[in-house]
């Protein structure tokens, strides 16, 4: 199954563009809206590369987890009647130089990397496979994260609770 | 030379003043409180009085012997033995160290007890006789040690008893500082000698027979000659070195400066150590290592060169000086002179004779000044004297004798011993008529400065005030019998040493199997008499001049002080301002010195330690100011921009991460471009 | 030009370069945070590639999937923290709050 | 008991710490009273090594040696030859006297005797160590009691002179560490054995190292390895430039600790020196004498004497002077003669008792006058004539004067050296000089002149006080006539470890 | 051995007490009044866990779960470590003022919760499994900084340590992206394998290097991944700061190695490890060590605050301990076991002295501790200054045995300018170590400063271990068996 290339590349703009956007913006609220283009985007090229699963993974907990946390974050911390929410940077020119080299190079060696090749690429769905693997294969990490689920659960609890004993 | 007698009582000559000392100065304040001073008195001039009827036994025993064999050894106990250095402590008695050990012994003996009398009105009474005899013990010490290491500890143990002495008075500044010139003097000559020991124990090390003991050096010094050290023979070097310990010891050219200052101490201290001994010790040691001398004819012609300017320089002060022991003083530098001439001609008996003379009229001289101020209660200018003459008459006549024998007068005892080291000086392979000619003029102003001393003191009216004048009176009995033993000895201890012309020298003929057989003068005897006839001449003429300034008056000083625009005169009395240099050069100098180094070390090389620390310090205070301005700094300059509104919580930052990661960044990326260069 | 896994891979690169950027020019907590998840998201944008390309297996897949969960734990407790402080804002004043100077 | 005599020695003052730190603070003189008896033993142990040690053999005796931690090859080894029983013998005098030097403590008494006690083993550990590894740690033991003992019962500025004495000494011995090492990993098998380390002395290379500095130097591994010994070395004894700490540290110090840094501390430098350089690094040692301890003794000699000279105060006057004499110790054993190294050795004595009593003379006058400027006092004979007595005595064995001990070493140090550098002697020896011309001026100023008003009614120096400075006293004037006594012990020893380095000699 | 997932249960005991005892806890919390009670079963569910442990040595090595943990001496080492600082810190907690006003539940929870994810950090074997635990370990870290409440110190600590974690954690994840792309796998024993044999590009797996090396420097804390541990160590409560200073360091160290070693490198013959030809993380890290140490020394030097002093100290000592892997042979993994062992005693041990002087005065500034052993404090202040004096590396105390082996390491491999380096750096730390023993001792108390006394369970842990300190330092030979035995790794 060949995909078009111009629509990757039109989700490729959407990811890179809400990303620029995120770093760029002097806005904080639109920098936390950007993050939606983006994370979206990214589930686009999970699909393209035919991982379904976790496309599906992204949008849920991405879009509609993480991102609603942020933004949150971005309200509660930011009164709400000021109109003029500044995101300041500082030194973005340097940054963006030693950014631009080091992004330079990234690819540079990513061309010239002779990554480990597939022995064939396909395209299946990949949900029963990844469910089983958590079962078998990866059982013990996926314990884990239950576990550091549960901490991040106790550890929200201890951090945000106001103090009632008093 | 080579088998000496053993005996076992040599030590107890040179140890009983030891044991007096420790006594004295260990109980001596206890005792002097509890019994009195006689019993001070008792432990101290017991074991000097011991040691002189232990010395006499001694020459008794040497005569007894062959004059080849006599040579008495006592040896105690290995000292140090280190490789080929062996050093024991053993004394020795040969006839020159007999001369010495009588001469000390005796002429210390009769000042110890003239120091009874001179000193009894003294608080630390028990404290003058502890270094006395202490200082009897290291001049005993340094005249019959067998090895030159051991004769060093004497050496430089009369420093430490005449520094102690000098200062006995300390509570007057003068007095210490005086002492501590003595001392630093000497160190500095003793610097030389100690020196010279090691050059002479490598050197004959070197030819295998490292050692410094007397009698083997004798025997081995020839091994010496054609060995160079710095491109000077190794005999000269040595004897170079030594001879600066000698100027120190002997206060000659130009160490002498410490000796007029010494005149600070108890005058019998004066006669004993600077006049009749100690610094005799640089004349003994010469003697002592003739056979080394012997070997270096530069080193001698410096030795007597020295020795008669020293005897010129030192003389010609003498003619200024108002103090009265100051005029001993440098009459005592200039007769050392003599003694170095003799030396330096290489006439070592007559060096030792002149200074056996020596010891007796020029301690009779400063006993009978010291006499003096005891009856002028402490006075010693001479300004201030005059007409003592009826006042003291066992002072006068012991001191005119003393006079006379110093100025040379014939048939004394200064006369015959000077003469024979000017006719050596004359006549010697070593000598000149220069040196001659300097040795007579010195005689010359020997015989005015001491008259003139004379005349000063016992003639004319008396210039003391008048109630000095009233308690004027002769000193004790215990005080003139020793001038009186003394100056009988200023005149019979010269007739042991007469003039080949009048009969040979029976001192000399002792002293043979030490330097070997009496030098035969080149001249006639003739001669030697036609140039004594000329030096007592030129004596007379001191005499007569001295006599017609201070005497009959008809001649005014001032005819002699206002010479050549009274520089002579000024540069003599100020003793050619040689301690104002000495001042200004080594004790300024070393003083800047050291507080340059001081000043270093606080500033330069603390400074570098304390710097690095600081440094230190400092770059972590520039990392601080990093992390707190550049990093934290340009965080709360932008404070407002945090993320929550207004500024009230321009501290939620993230701090510094931005910098750092920077840092990272840019060394991956430099990192990264290097690899990438090295690959492609 | 087929798409292949370099094109991903420069995605995600690019990605991670904004990110970095970001982490590097704000000042602000939270931003820096959406930082770190454009960081992560590019991560898992090379998991999710090598997987397809690279490995032929889900393991790339799987890794992501912790990844976005790891990253919605870290939210939560971020969130936890910034309301603590929001709650001390309240409750403190806040000049006697500035306690963590150096 | 005679088994383990130098253990006994070397711990029993650790066992008196622990007795001290048990007893009830407030009972000062108890406190002292058991110090007291804790340091008698070592002391009276020391006598009886002097009695029943054979001069005559050259190699180590009284050895103990048991296996400490086995894997790597570290042992509990101790034993003593001449050179170190000579130290051994010092340092449990100044011991034992130093604790009744110390009586007038009266501030925290407990923690300073349980110190010093603390100090004496880490002392008495790094005379005896045979182990290099048992060596650092004893090396680095008594820093820490030092440390405190500065700092907390010194002087005015006793932090700066206590942090200033505790980094010099550090960096030093940590450069030391690395030596030990570089040394370690050279022997074969892997072993802190000095014996063994110093059996295999043949092997450490003396090619030129292939880098910069080492190339152009032509100083090969021995070089480098003998270097970082020695200016961990150099720091103790204080050679120039490092020698900055000592007058800070002594002038700071409390009397006791005075003593004990000028009178043990400095001394091991020296000791390390010729313990560890000579046998180990025969080929740099002989290359590098030269320039390191010839050349820097001399100068030390010099320059010490002056900087003492300029000096006001009474103790740093006295610190300084100790730069001055160790000088005499470096310059005697760069001279590879019997001499030079013997006298060396009796010099390292003879300054430890001589130096002690010096401090413990103006640790008397500080008490009562509660100043040391030099210009402060003036006339104190007249005060004090017992006192002024017994100082006279520790002055000019400083000075070097024959009959005492102090003239006997510098006389020997001077005469060993003159045969290899004769030049530097004569610099050495025109130290003798200056010495004498600021001891002597101290003594004008302090002792002779007319008595200061302020002082007329010290009291004269108590019996406690004559108790410590007599033996001292008397050991100086003993070794002065018959230095034997010191000179027996060392002879085959040193004259063992001079043969050892000759053979490298050009 | 490859162990399946029922398989491996019969080696997890350990894991699994301890789970019990989080799980139990959080029970507890809601039953029990008294809260002593909490204290106390995490503290018998450590010590259950430690001796379940040390059961399990002697136990055959291999793989558990399907190859995501390794079973053998390094990563049992590596549990005993954590374990014992759990233990000594719910000790310190049991008495700190501080934690009081902490729920104890929630808080022993975290705290079991972290010291379980380094179990995982020291044993994992797989890229996921170490991402993973590092989070664990790092949320949980995130957790207890910031769990006082009403401290906006503690707040703002946890806030900054987050975000640093979050930008390590990434850029780390980034990394491992790459070498699972190279290699194709996420295993390490198949990473080396491919390593070893395949045809790599060494630049993108030095960029991969270095990219990980963000996410361990962060846990390990050195420079410049170090710049949140000041705040974070003085903003935590001081139990967590000296769990953080000791236990994640720890970690830090055993994922690094696990990761640079077994995974990337070969052994050799003797006992030195071969890494890649062309990608010089050595070199790297040679230099980060020395950066490091001279950082975190010289920062120290102006620090004022005591616990913010012992962070810039730890930065230097995580510099140190790099001296040991950088030198590339089992001498150095050696020497770097031993220090951590020996840094965990003293260090906590300084840290306990705090809590110690916190609780009686409520300062943690140097000034507050001035005089300190004149106040009725002299026991905390002779332990105080022991184990500054012994993280400053001087005998006869365990800081010097943990440097002699670091040095000795290095001397070994020539590393001679590494070496000197680190004893400059040993010199200056001298003087800030120092500086507080100078404060405790040499310094006058303020009329006004209180007295400080402490608790009998303080000074008993107090006594323990600064006697260990003492007795390491004199007798370490069991130590250094114990650390070589604990360094065979399982390869395959």
């Amino acid at each position: 199954m060949q995909l078009s290339p111009v629509i990757f590349y039109l989700i490729a703009a959407l990811t890179v563009g809400s990303a620029a956007m995120v770093a760029f913006s002097r806005n904080i609220v639109y920098s936390a809206f950007s993050l939606l283009g983006t994370f979206g985007g990214v589930a686009g090229i999970y699909v393209f590369l035919g991982a379904d699963f976790v496309a599906g993974v992204q949008v849920l907990i991405y879009v509609g987890g993480i991102l609603v946390l942020i933004l949150f974050a971005v309200m509660l911390t930011h009164r709400i009647a000021d109109v003029q929410i500044t995101n300041r940077s500082v030194g973005r020119i340097p940054a963006l130089v030693v950014i631009g080299i080091f992004i330079f190079l990234l690819i540079q060696s990513i061309r010239e990397t002779p990554w480990a090749k597939a022995k064939e690429i396909v395209y299946a769905p990949t949900t029963t496979i990844i469910g089983e693997w958590f079962l078998e294969r990866y059982l013990l990490p996926f314990e884990l994260a239950s576990v550091v689920l549960l901490a991040a659960l106790i550890g929200a609890v201890v951090l945000a609770r106001k103090e009632t004993r008093e | 030379m080579e088998h000496p007698v053993p005996t076992d009582y040599l030590r107890w000559i040179v140890l009983l003043p030891l044991l007096g000392a420790a006594t004295n100065g260990l109980l001596g304040a206890g005792l002097q409180k509890k019994l009195g001073k006689w019993m001070i008195s008792l432990l101290a001039c017991a074991p000097v009085v011991i040691s002189f009827l232990l010395s006499l036994k001694a020459f008794f025993d040497l005569l007894g012997l062959k004059p080849e064999e006599r040579f008495l050894l006592d040896r105690v106990y290995a000292w140090l033995s280190l490789g080929t250095l062996n050093a024991d402590v053993a004394f020795w008695v040969d006839p020159l160290s007999a001369v010495m050990i009588l001469v000390v012994t005796g002429i210390g003996g009769l000042i110890h007890i003239y120091s009874m009398g001179y000193m009894h009105e003294d608080r630390s009474y028990w404290r003058y006789f502890a270094f006395l005899n202490l200082f009897t013990f290291a001049m005993l010490l340094l005249v019959t040690a067998d090895n030159l290491l051991l004769m060093f500890i004497g050496w430089e143990g009369v420093g430490l008893c005449s520094y102690a002495l000098i200062g006995f008075w300390y509570q007057d500044h003068v007095n210490a500082r005086a002492g501590n010139k003595a001392f630093i003097v000497n160190r500095v000559g003793d610097f030389g000698f100690i020196l010279g020991i090691f050059l002479i124990f490598w050197s004959l090390n070197q030819q295998g027979h490292g050692t410094v003991t007397f009698r083997e050096m004798q025997r081995f010094v020839p091994l010496l000659e054609g060995q160079e050290m710095w491109g000077i023979g190794v005999a000269t070097l040595a004897t170079l070195l030594l001879f600066i310990g000698a100027t120190g010891k002997s206060a000659q050219i130009p160490l002498h400066v410490w000796l007029p200052d010494a005149m600070q101490g108890p005058t019998p201290v004066s006669a004993l150590i600077h006049a009749a001994t100690m610094v005799t010790a640089g004349v003994y040691m010469i003697a002592r290592l003739h056979f080394l001398f012997s070997l270096a004819p530069v080193t001698l012609a410096i030795v007597a060169t020295i020795g008669a300017l020293t005897a010129l320089f030192a003389a010609t002060i003498a003619l200024t000086q108002n103090d009265i022991k100051r005029v001993l003083a440098y009459s005592t530098i200039s007769q050392l002179g003599y003694m170095f001439l003799g030396a330096g001609v290489a006439a070592y008996g007559a060096a030792v004779f002149h200074l056996m003379t020596h010891a007796f009229f020029k301690a009779c001289l400063f006993l009978g000044s010291g006499s003096i101020i005891h009856a002028l209660g402490g006075e010693q200018d001479m300004r201030k004297m005059g007409g003592l003459r009826g006042h003291m008459p066992y002072t006068f006549w012991t001191f005119a004798i003393a006079v006379l024998a110093i100025a040379g007068t014939p048939l004394t005892a200064g006369f015959f011993s000077k003469d024979e080291i000017l006719w050596q000086a004359f006549s010697s392979e070593h000598g000149s008529a220069l040196l001659w000619g300097l040795g007579v003029v010195v005689a010359g102003l020997t015989a005015f400065y001491m008259f003139r001393q004379f005349f000063l003191v016992f003639f004319g009216e008396c210039r003391a005030d008048s109630h000095t004048r009233a308690h004027l009176h002769e000193s004790p009995k215990v005080m003139t019998m020793p001038l009186v033993v003394l100056a009988a000895g200023s005149v019979v201890a010269g007739w042991i040493g007469l003039p080949a012309a009048f009969g040979g020298s029976l001192f000399a003929g002792w002293l043979e199997p030490v330097f070997g057989p009496h030098q035969e003068a080149h001249g006639s005897a003739g001669l030697e008499i036609s140039l004594m006839l000329l030096s007592v001449a030129v004596a007379a003429l001191g005499f007569y001049l001295a006599y017609l300034v201070y005497f009959r008056r008809t001649l005014a000083p001032e005819r002699f002080s206002s010479l050549a625009g009274g520089l002579p005169y000024r540069l003599s009395y100020n003793k050619y301002y040689v301690d104002e240099i000495y001042q200004f050069v080594f004790v300024e100098g070393s003083l800047l010195l050291a507080r340059i180094g001081a000043w270093f070390d606080l500033h330069i090389i603390d400074f570098v330690v304390d710097g690095s620390a600081k440094l230190t310090a400092f770059v972590s205070w520039l990392n601080g100011l990093f992390d707190d301005y550049v990093v934290d700094g340009i965080v709360n300059q932008v404070a407002d921009s945090t993320f929550a509104a207004g500024d009230k919580f321009r501290k939620i930052q993230t701090g510094n991460i931005n910098s750092y990661l920077y840092v990272i960044l840019g060394a991956v990326v430099i990192t990264m471009i290097i690899k990438l260069r090295y690959w492609s | 030009m087929a798409i292949g896994l370099a094109h991903y891979l420069v995605v995600g690169a690019v990605l991670f370069g904004l990110g970095l950027f970001t982490v590097l020019t704000r000042r602000n907590a939270i931003s820096i945070l959406m930082g770190v998840e454009l960081i992560l998201n590019s991560a898992n944008i090379n998991y999710v590639a090598f997987s397809h390309y690279s490995t032929g297996n889900v393991d790339g897949q799987i890794y992501a999937i912790f990844v976005i969960m790891l990253a919605a734990a870290e939210a939560a407790i971020g969130l936890a923290i910034v309301l603590a402080i929001f709650q001390i804002f309240h409750t403190i004043d806040v000049e006697a709050a500035e306690t963590l100077k150096d | 008991m005679t088994d383990h005599v130098l253990t006994y020695m070397t711990f029993f003052p650790l066992a008196g710490m622990g007795v001290v730190l048990l007893l009830p603070r407030e009972r000062h003189d108890l406190i002292r009273w058991v110090s007291a008896l804790f340091t008698l033993p070592p002391l009276l142990l020391a006598v009886w090594l002097y009695g029943h040690f054979d001069p005559t053999k050259p190699g180590l005796q009284f050895i103990e040696k048991f296996r400490w931690i086995p894997d790597y090859n570290i042992a509990y080894f101790v034993g003593v030859d001449g050179l170190s029983i000579s130290m051994v013998l010092l340092t449990a005098l100044l011991c034992f006297l130093c604790i009744f030097a110390s009586w007038g403590i009266d501030k925290a008494v407990k923690g300073y005797f349980a110190l010093f006690l603390l100090l004496d083993t880490g002392m008495m550990g790094v005379f005896v160590a045979l182990d290099f590894f048992l060596f650092y740690i004893f090396w680095e033991l008594m820093l820490l009691p030092m440390y405190f003992l500065i700092g907390i019962w010194g002087g005015p500025r006793r932090e700066y002179a206590a942090i200033k004495f505790f980094l010099y000494t550090l960096l030093g011995s940590v450069l030391m560490l690395l030596a030990i090492l570089a040394l370690y990993f050279s022997s074969e098998p892997y072993t802190f054995d000095m014996t063994v380390l110093i059996a295999q002395n043949t092997k450490y290379g003396t090619a030129a190292l292939p880098f910069w500095p080492f190339d152009r130097l032509g100083w090969g591994f021995q070089h480098v390895v003998w270097m970082a010994l020695f200016i961990g070395f150099a720091i103790k004894i204080p050679a120039f430039p490092f020698h900055t700490w000592l007058p800070d540290a002594h002038v700071e110090a409390p009397t006791a600790i005075s003593v004990i840094l000028a009178g043990v501390l400095l001394k091991m430098g020296t000791y390390g020196i010729m313990r560890i350089n000579f046998p180990m690094l025969p080929a740099a040692t002989a290359e590098l004498a030269y320039y390191f301890l010839a050349v820097l003794g001399a100068w030390n000699i010099i320059y010490g004497a002056l900087c003492a000279m300029a000096q006001t105060d009474f103790k740093k006057l006295v610190a300084y002077s100790s730069v001055s004499h160790m000088g005499y110790v470096m310059l005697g054993m760069a001279s590879f003669t019997s001499q030079g190294i013997n006298g060396a050795v009796l010099q390292m004595f003879n300054h430890g008792t001589i130096t002690g009593m010096l401090f413990l003379m103006v640790g008397v006058i500080y008490d009562r006058a509660h100043h040391r400027e030099v210009d402060g006092f003036g006339g104190l004979a007249a005060v004090m004539p017992v006192y002024t007595g017994v100082s006279a005595l520790a002055l000019f064995a400083s000075m070097g004067l024959p009959g005492l001990s102090g003239f006997i070493s510098e006389v020997l140090v001077l005469l060993g050296a003159w045969q290899k550098y004769p030049i530097l002697t004569v610099l050495g020896a025109s130290g003798v000089v200056l010495t004498a011309g600021y001891f002597l001026w101290t003594i004008q100023r302090v002792f002779l002149g007319p008595v200061n008003e302020k002082y007329k009614t010290l009291p004269e120096i108590n019996g406690r006080e004559l108790f410590t400075l007599v033996p001292l006293g008397i050991i100086v004037i003993i070794l002065g006539v018959y230095p034997n006594a010191i000179l027996d012990l060392l002879r085959s020893s040193l004259d063992e470890l001079n043969r050892t380095v000759i053979p490298y000699l050009s | 051995m490859d162990l399946s997932n029922l398989e491996s249960l019969q080696f997890f005991y350990p894991e699994f007490v301890l789970v019990g005892t989080i799980v139990f806890l959080i029970v507890l919390d809601l039953i029990v009044a008294d809260k002593r009670w909490l204290a106390a079963s995490a503290f018998l569910g450590c010590l259950l866990s430690l001796w379940a442990t040390f059961d399990l040595y002697g136990s055959p090595e291999g793989w558990l779960f399907h190859r995501m943990i390794v079973l053998d001496n390094f990563s049992l080492f590596f549990k005993v470590i954590p374990l014992v600082a759990t233990l000594l810190v719910i000790w310190i907690s049991f008495g700190c003022r501080e934690i009081r006003e902490i729920h104890l539940g929630e808080y022993y929870a975290i705290l079991l919760t972290s010291s379980l994810g380094m179990f995982f950090m020291a044993s994992s074997s797989n890229l996921l499994m170490a991402y993973l635990s590092l989070e664990l370990v790092s949320l949980t870290s995130y957790i207890l900084t910031g769990s006082l409440p009403r401290n906006r110190r503690s707040s703002e600590a946890a806030l900054k340590y987050l975000i640093y974690g979050g930008v390590a954690s990434g850029t780390m994840i980034y990394g491992m992206s790459w070498v699972f792309g190279i290699t194709g796998s996420l295993d390490y024993a198949r990473i080396s394998e491919v390593l070893a044999h395949a045809q790599v590009n060494r630049l993108s797996l030095f960029i991969a290097f270095v990219l990980i090396l963000a996410g361990f420097g962060y846990k390990v804390v050195f420079v410049p991944f170090h710049m949140w541990s000041p705040d974070v160590y003085q903003g935590a409560p001081t139990p967590i700061t000296a769990f953080l200073s000791v236990g994640s360091n720890a970690a830090g160290v055993a994922i690094m190695i696990r990761f640079f070693f077994p995974a990337v490198s070969r052994l050799g013959d003797q006992g030195n490890w071969l890494f890649l030809t062309g990608v010089e993380w050595p070199h790297f890290l040679l230099f980060l060590s020395m950066v490091t140490m001279t950082v975190g020394n010289l920062c120290a030097l102006n620090q004022q605050n005591v616990k913010r002093l012992l962070a810039y100290s730890g930065i230097a000592h995580a510099g140190y301990i790099l001296m040991g892997l950088v030198v590339l042979n089992n001498e150095g993994l050696k020497a770097m076991l031993l220090y951590i062992v020996v840094y965990l005693i003293m260090n906590v041990g300084a840290f306990l002295v705090v809590v110690i002087v916190a609780n009686a005065t409520g300062r943690e500034d140097i000034e507050g501790y001035r005089g300190l052993a004149w106040r009725g404090a002299a026991i905390p202040a002779v332990c105080m200054a022991i184990f500054l004096f012994s993280l400053t590396g001087l005998p006869p105390l365990a800081g010097f045995v943990g440097k002699f082996f670091l040095f000795a390491a290095a001397i070994r491999e020539e590393f001679y300018f590494l070496a000197v380096v680190a004893i400059i750096n040993s010199v200056i730390s001298l003087y800030y170590y120092a500086g507080i023993v100078k404060t405790m001792f040499m310094d006058q108390p303020n009329p006004a400063d209180q007295k400080v006394d402490m608790s009998a369970n303080e000074s008993a842990l107090l006594g323990v271990l600064s006697s260990l300190t003492v007795v390491f330092g004199v007798y370490w030979g069991p130590l250094v068996r114990y650390t070589s035995e604990s360094l065979r790794f399982f390869l395959k």
